[in-house]
């Protein structure tokens, strides 16, 4: 395939964009300092670095959401000052942002439209836009959104790719992508290739964002990448750079294994620390059996949209399951309650890290101790300082970066962030714990840490739960897998006796009849 | 520098896809259905009739129980055109207001100033150099009037909301005080009476039959309609309510949108101050005292999500009949006030469960 | 129909107030007012309810108290659709309901007008007046004889409602009577008619001025507020004349051991006069101790002053607040 | 990122800082810059003292400045213990609902019944009934009945918010009708006189010189900043404002905190009623009117978020300390209320200007 690419392409090697000399101060950081990029027509540019490094920051600048301090800007070798997102789309600067920017009670059309939509004298052309949208995503292969839908019902999935029209909606000349991947399982991103392989060949180019490194290999052209606000190399050729040499420019060290060894494992043959018979949430899921040891992680593999999540967030008490019962440690939890769960020593990472797992505006001590208060307190009265200490030793231990656990969650790096989610079960010593896509947005390295984490967890007695939509995490990190498929588990064994091709049969099995 | 353009994901969490993703289990169990239910419901908002209908089932039964409890008790006395041209001269003020104030709410305002503006809008249309000038050209000018300082007023909280970024509540507060003081000030506390007899004449009249602030009142709703439902700006109001950030990435500009927003709402305002200057021939610093409660009130009972994002105009309009009608059977059955209060306050609470639960169902089948 | 007969065939001389009584045609009187969010507008409706007890032949609709004058037109409105005989209006602004006034009256209404005047004498067949004006000047004629010839006194007054014509009346009714002697309002705060507002101004006012003569609070209701706060603030250097008499007040004028001396009566039996002269014009009777054959055009109430002397005369009549 | 953590002091800050988010909540886009500036702030504050200052430093400014205008215009008159006295007086009553009314929008609700629940509370333990049995028994039985009934109606409040899902602007909408309304039928619209002495003795006793009411203001203020600063309740009420969902997945329960919510700011209304009971010896169903706009008012210009999230007691206090001066300061002057009303409008927006400006720039050097 990527010869394919290389070969149909047009070169063209005269710059489209070039930044230079890009710093971006926030208070008390220094998000960017003197970063370089440039952009070719007709090229997919990727852009890695760590979290954090500063990815999303050049790229609002690039889409004139935010105002650079100092550096220039020169959009076909003529310097440009990029003052609103409208001069940016002016430009044909059309952006796909990390977060999903889009507004949940508007029309999939008229979200696709927003901002330049096709009106007559202020009147929407209602009919004229829905047809434009149609077009738009059959384009995108996805002729089964209906454009009248409101986006809110949409998966996320299915958001990815109304964004994805959205930017294609304009005139674009050069596509932003801050990790479009991040939600999409194999199939959607395979597509989503299709699509910037097409754009590419009208000459448009794309800027190209993920932590995935094997999808820069599929899809890209030339890396720049972003270490701490700088640019450390610039046009590498992706052909000529092995990847492990890209972990290493992106976080100046070299990792070896990504998925830490399994141990030999001697709880794994005693008692079920989490039983779950019979679970059902009517219309979503049925007749889930799950039983995980001590020491055991067990990986839920499957589609976007299969049910995973949702089987977890029952068994949690999140949702209240129509059948079937949950037992920790042989105690059957009470339906429908967190709370209870939570007492019995269940802990959830949730899917959506931001908006369910974390409370952004409040400091990283106080997220990690908000499901252990009791133990900071005497009659209701918290002792912060032990809270402190206690919030402090887990945040060390976990390496959560940058140190000081009275920074607000928001201000972290994505894996940071998960991070804390994790610090917060960690302290509270549960004996399961529930992990829904951990590494979702997460760069290699603390990838790495996270699921040395997860299994070192899993070595001191817990019993854990993934979800993850990537097969290869899901094999690597797991040691027994589920299959879900439409709401039912259709296969379970063993880790180390399946690979990543029959997973991906059993998980497409009808969909493709 | 330019520290305000440069913020993503600001008040609200930033990441819109999973604030209101339907797959995320919001609140609890029962919140989800309801997420679900709601966008179900804006999905389908294709045909006006099917649409707005189904949506407002649970209000349409409120309004019907109402009615039917009024037919019962008062009879003939309920359901007669008066009566029914009653109700309607009645809720025809506060009616367009509350089109007005769907919108800001929308966009993720609020407006308490509504009553004051109205009051020194009424005040300032009757005051005797306006009647004179009116008298001397066309009462027009006093219309003009009305609806200028409407929209001056917005065009103030407007502006401190969107560019000085003070919260809409505290904003429109101080209008609240400032524009009723004010009111006071103009009119040394008088009522003004309006001797301008072409005003009073049109604005009295009934053309078919049908008097003609009712007719306003329906011009606005479906005006209101229109602009919300079939505009950019409709449109644009439910993204900036929704999501500011996705608006302003969208190429919204979204301080001056929200400008407008509040502007719409004083012309509005101005409008209404027309129609109760018409109803009551005066002019008053009193006038419209407590609106914007009421207002709040049908807006949030009709549908429309306080927090924004999610409107509704058909709501609205039947928020503000519900109300009407229900203050009407009340008078017809001699009931007192406080029992009256008593009795709105449970029929508020039971109208929302009851629209909760009917959306619910109509749209999980 | 008994009775009416026999009141038709009855000639007894003995009171004529007493025949008025007597039952006549039924009719049907519809009744609104403001809300009533204080003793003294209370006491108005609950005078018009024992009405309803006292004669058969009145069907009395009272309406939903309201301080809007959108609703209050709504109220009458109704009334007029249901073809009531007579509307008794207390208006919450006598000038924004003139219009519907006008209405009912061309559709054949006898309407009556309580407390706050209408703006135009055709849209009452009957006005019945509380006298504002008169009761600013009897409070200020009241510190004038007390004050004695001192121009030097400082005179206090805390008002009701500012933004209503009727407090308009009293202070400047008030003032002139002051000026009569060479006096004049030294602080002037308004209350809002409420116990709450009456003590929160009242306490603010005496930390302003720390020394009072005379003060005027123009109802008795926020005026036990005002006692309060004089209470909490340990002041009695002042006489306080009161507004409105309420049993409360004269209680306490009766008692003469607190600063409060004198009230001036706003009489709460308005309403129910009004509903009474309703009754007499469609039943086609007249004002019995008047020689004039129809009930007169304005009815317009004494208010006199009240004090320690004169109070068992009042303090029976007196409304509870 | 480097300079991020070699950021000295942040171990061994306290965390008061960080309890109290110095910024107050400015409109949208400023807002994650400030969010950087508050980090910021809370890591460099040294002790309790500059903490609450910086942060609050806008208000005290505003409150200096009205303090100036008062000792400009009425020198001694204002700058009188007496009148410091009368001020506080004042305050007091609102500065208890306000406290609670803090802790209900930092978690994420708003309650517009406090004024209708005072009332109510005031009216059922003036009752002739409690009366005549506290006569029997002991005056303690009327502040029993006054805060079982403000509890009872937040309980009311909070359970059809947390477990009907009816939105807390019209539950607590209905609740401010029906509350008053009972109020009013309890009372028969008339102004109950309390006749029982030793509660009349007991709350306007002045100890040390101090009227009771103000000593309570004190402990009510001094006891929300502990609880709310220094409690797992206060630590929970800001996660369940700040972000429901992520409260409840980890492990909050969400909708029993909510109850206690809304039975705390039950409860202060009832104590407030009682301050109100003593200080005008009576109860009323008017008591408290607007109370609920002046209690919002205060907490939000004193810097909590009204959508939730982040709070301040002490914030709430000056808020409370500003209005409760600036009537003082109106009335020394003999200022009309419409003059009044204007100025209000004007300072408030001011006041919230000021507040965000020296906000800024405190934390951002
Ligand atoms: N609005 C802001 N205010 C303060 N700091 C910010 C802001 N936005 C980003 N930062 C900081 O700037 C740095 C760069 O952030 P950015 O989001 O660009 O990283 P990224 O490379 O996109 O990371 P990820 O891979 O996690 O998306 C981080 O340290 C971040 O905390
Ligand atoms: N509240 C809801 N309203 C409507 N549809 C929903 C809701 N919750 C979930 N769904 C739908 O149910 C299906 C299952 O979603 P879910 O997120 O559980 O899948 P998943 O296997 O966990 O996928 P992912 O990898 O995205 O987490 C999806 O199609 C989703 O859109
Ligand atoms: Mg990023
Ligand atoms: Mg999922």
């Amino acid at each position: 395939m990527i010869e394919d690419v290389t070969v149909t392409v047009p070169r063209r090697t005269d710059a489209l964009l070039e930044m230079s000399g890009i710093v971006k101060r926030f208070p008390g950081v220094l998000a960017l300092d003197g970063v370089e990029l440039d952009v070719r027509a007709g090229e997919v540019h990727c852009l890695l670095g760590q979290n954090g490094a500063g990815k999303s920051t050049l790229i609002k600048i690039l889409s004139a959401s935010y105002q650079p301090d100092e550096g220039e800007i020169l959009w076909e070798g003529r310097q440009v000052a990029l003052t609103s997102p409208q001069a940016a789309m002016a430009l044909g600067i059309s952006t796909i942002y990390q977060e999903l920017d889009l507004v949940p009670d508007l029309s999939v059309a008229e979200n696709i439209f927003l901002g330049h939509e096709m009106s007559s004298a202020g009147f929407s052309q209602r009919g004229a836009t829905n047809r434009r949208a149609r077009e738009l995503l059959e384009r995108l292969g996805h002729p089964e959104i209906s454009a009248t839908r409101s986006v809110g019902r949409l998966s996320p999935a299915a958001q990815q790719i109304v964004s994805m029209a959205r930017a294609l909606s304009q005139d674009t000349r050069l596509l932003i992508l801050d990790e479009p991947s991040a939600v999409l399982d194999h199939g959607e991103v395979d597509n989503l290739f299709r699509v910037i392989r097409d754009l590419t060949v009208e000459g448009v180019a794309v800027v190209y964002i993920s932590h995935r490194l094997e999808e820069i290999r599929q899809i890209g052209d030339r890396i720049t990448v972003l270490k701490d606000g700088r640019t450390v190399a610039t046009g590498l050729a992706v052909e000529d750079t092995p990847t492990s040499e890209l972990i290493k420019l992106m976080t100046g060290r070299s990792i070896e294994y990504v998925f830490p060894q399994r141990g030999d494992r001697p709880s794994a043959t005693g008692d079920p620390v989490l039983d779950v018979r019979g679970l059902e949430l009517s219309g979503v899921f049925s007749g889930v059996d799950l039983s995980v040891r001590a020491g055991e992680i067990v990986g839920l593999a499957g589609l976007v949209g299969a049910g995973r999540s949702e089987i977890i967030e029952t068994l949690y008490g999140a949702r209240r399951a129509s059948a079937g019962t949950v037992r920790v440690l042989g105690k059957e939890l009470r339906r429908g309650s967190v709370v209870a769960a939570v007492k019995a020593g269940v802990g959830l990472a949730p899917e959506e890290r931001k908006s369910q797992g974390l409370l952004l505006d409040q400091a990283i001590y106080r997220n990690i101790t908000v499901s252990t208060l009791g133990r900071f307190s005497r009659l209701g009265m918290l002792d912060s300082r032990a809270e402190r200490r206690g919030a402090r030793e887990v945040a060390e231990s976990l390496d959560v970066r940058p140190a000081g656990v009275d920074r607000l969650v928001r201000l972290l790096s994505g894996g940071n962030q998960q991070k804390v989610v994790l610090a917060r079960w960690l302290l509270r010593e549960c004996r399961v714990l529930l992990l829904d896509e951990p590494t979702r947005g997460v760069d290699v390295g603390a990838r790495t840490e996270i699921y040395a984490l997860i299994r070192s967890l899993a070595d001191s007695g817990v019993a854990v739960v993934v979800v993850s939509s990537e097969v290869e995490e899901v094999l690597g990190l797991a040691d027994r897998v589920l299959v879900v498929r439409e709401g039912r588990v259709v296969h379970e064994g063993p880790a180390n006796e399946i690979d990543e091709s029959r997973v991906l049969d059993l998980v497409m099995e009808g969909n493709a009849a | 520098m330019s520290d305000q353009s440069t913020n993503p994901g600001t008040s609200r969490a930033p990441d819109v896809g999973a604030v209101e993703n339907p797959v995320a289990p919001t609140g609890d169990t029962v919140e989800v259905e309801q997420a679900a239910a709601r966008t179900e419901a804006s999905t389908s908002s294709g045909g006006l009739m099917s649409g707005p209908f189904g949506r407002n089932l649970g209000l349409v039964v409120a309004l019907l129980l109402i009615c039917i409890a009024g037919v019962i008790t008062a009879g003939d006395r309920f359901a007669s055109v008066d009566n029914v041209m009653t109700i309607l001269r009645y809720g025809s003020t506060i009616g367009v207001v509350s089109i007005g104030m769907t919108f800001v709410i929308t966009g993720g305002g609020i407006d308490l100033s509504v009553g004051a503006i109205l009051a020194l809008s009424s005040v300032w249309a009757t005051t005797f150099a306006t009647q004179n000038m009116a008298e001397d050209t066309h009462w027009v000018i006093m219309v003009i009037a009305a609806l200028a300082v409407g929209a001056g007023c917005g065009l103030i909280n407007g502006v401190v909301i969107a560019y000085g970024k003070v919260v809409p509540f505290i904003t429109t507060l101080a209008m609240l005080a400032a524009a009723r003081g004010l009111a006071e000030i103009i009119s040394e506390r008088k009522t003004q009476i309006v001797r301008v007899d072409g005003f009073k004449d049109f604005f009295s009249s009934e053309p078919g039959g049908i008097p003609l602030i009712v007719i306003l009142f329906a011009l606005v709703s479906l005006l209101g309609w229109v602009v919300f439902n079939r505009t950019t700006f409709g449109r644009r109001t439910l993204a900036v309510g929704g999501s500011p950030e996705a608006a302003r990435l969208a190429g919204i500009n979204v301080n001056r949108h929200t400008v407008m927003l509040y502007v719409l709402v004083g012309v509005c305002c101005g409008l209404a101050a027309l129609m109760l200057v018409s109803r009551t021939s005066t002019g008053s610093s009193t006038h419209g005292g407590l609106y914007e409660l009421e207002a709040i009130a049908a807006v949030v009972i009709g549908g429309t999500l306080l927090s924004g994002g999610r409107g509704t105009i058909v709501g609205t309009v039947i928020g503000v009949l519900i109300f009407a009608t229900l203050t009407n059977v009340f008078t017809l059955n001699n009931q007192d006030t406080s029992t009256q209060a008593v009795a709105k306050g449970l029929i508020i609470v039971v109208a929302v469960l009851l629209q909760q639960r009917l959306a619910r169902r109509s749209t999980s089948t | 129909q008994d009775a009416e007969n026999e009141n038709n065939g009855d000639d007894t001389p003995v009171a004529a107030a007493g025949s008025n009584d007597e039952a006549g045609d039924s009719v049907t009187i519809g009744f609104s007012a403001p809300a009533a969010d204080h003793g003294w507008m209370a006491a108005i409706t609950n005078n018009v309810k024992a009405l309803e007890d006292e004669y058969p032949d009145v069907d009395l609709r009272i309406a939903e108290g309201t301080n809007d004058v959108n609703l209050q037109i709504s109220q009458v409105e109704t009334f007029i659709n249901d073809g009531v005989d007579a509307i008794v209006l207390l208006p919450f602004d006598g000038a924004a309901m003139t219009p519907i006034a006008l209405k009912a009256m061309e559709a054949g209404i006898v309407v009556v007008n309580v407390d706050r005047e209408f703006d135009d004498p055709n849209a009452a067949r009957v006005t019945v007046l509380g006298d504002n004006y008169g009761m600013g000047v009897s409070a200020g004629q009241y510190v004038c004889e007390q004050a004695d010839g001192n121009e030097d006194a400082i005179v206090a007054e805390i008002a009701g409602i500012d933004s209503l014509p009727l407090t308009q009346d009293r202070s400047q009714g008030f003032a002139d009577a002051l000026a009569e002697c060479g006096l004049d309002v030294d602080a002037r705060q308004a209350a809002e008619f409420t116990v709450e507002s009456g003590e929160e101004v009242a306490a603010n006012l005496l930390q302003a001025e720390p020394k009072i003569d005379f003060l005027w609070n123009h109802d008795d209701d926020q005026g036990v507020g005002v006692l309060a706060a004089i209470e909490n603030a340990g002041r009695d250097e002042f006489v306080m004349v009161g507004g409105a008499g309420s049993a409360n007040a004269m209680r306490e004028i009766q008692d003469g051991s607190g600063v409060l001396k004198a009230t001036v009566i706003y009489p709460s039996t308005q309403g129910a006069d009004g509903v009474k002269l309703a009754r007499l014009v469609l039943q086609g009777k007249a004002m019995s101790d008047l020689v004039e054959v129809e009930v007169p055009r304005t009815v317009q109430l004494y208010a006199p002053v009240v004090t320690s002397e004169n109070v068992d005369q009042y303090i029976d009549s007196a409304f509870e607040s």
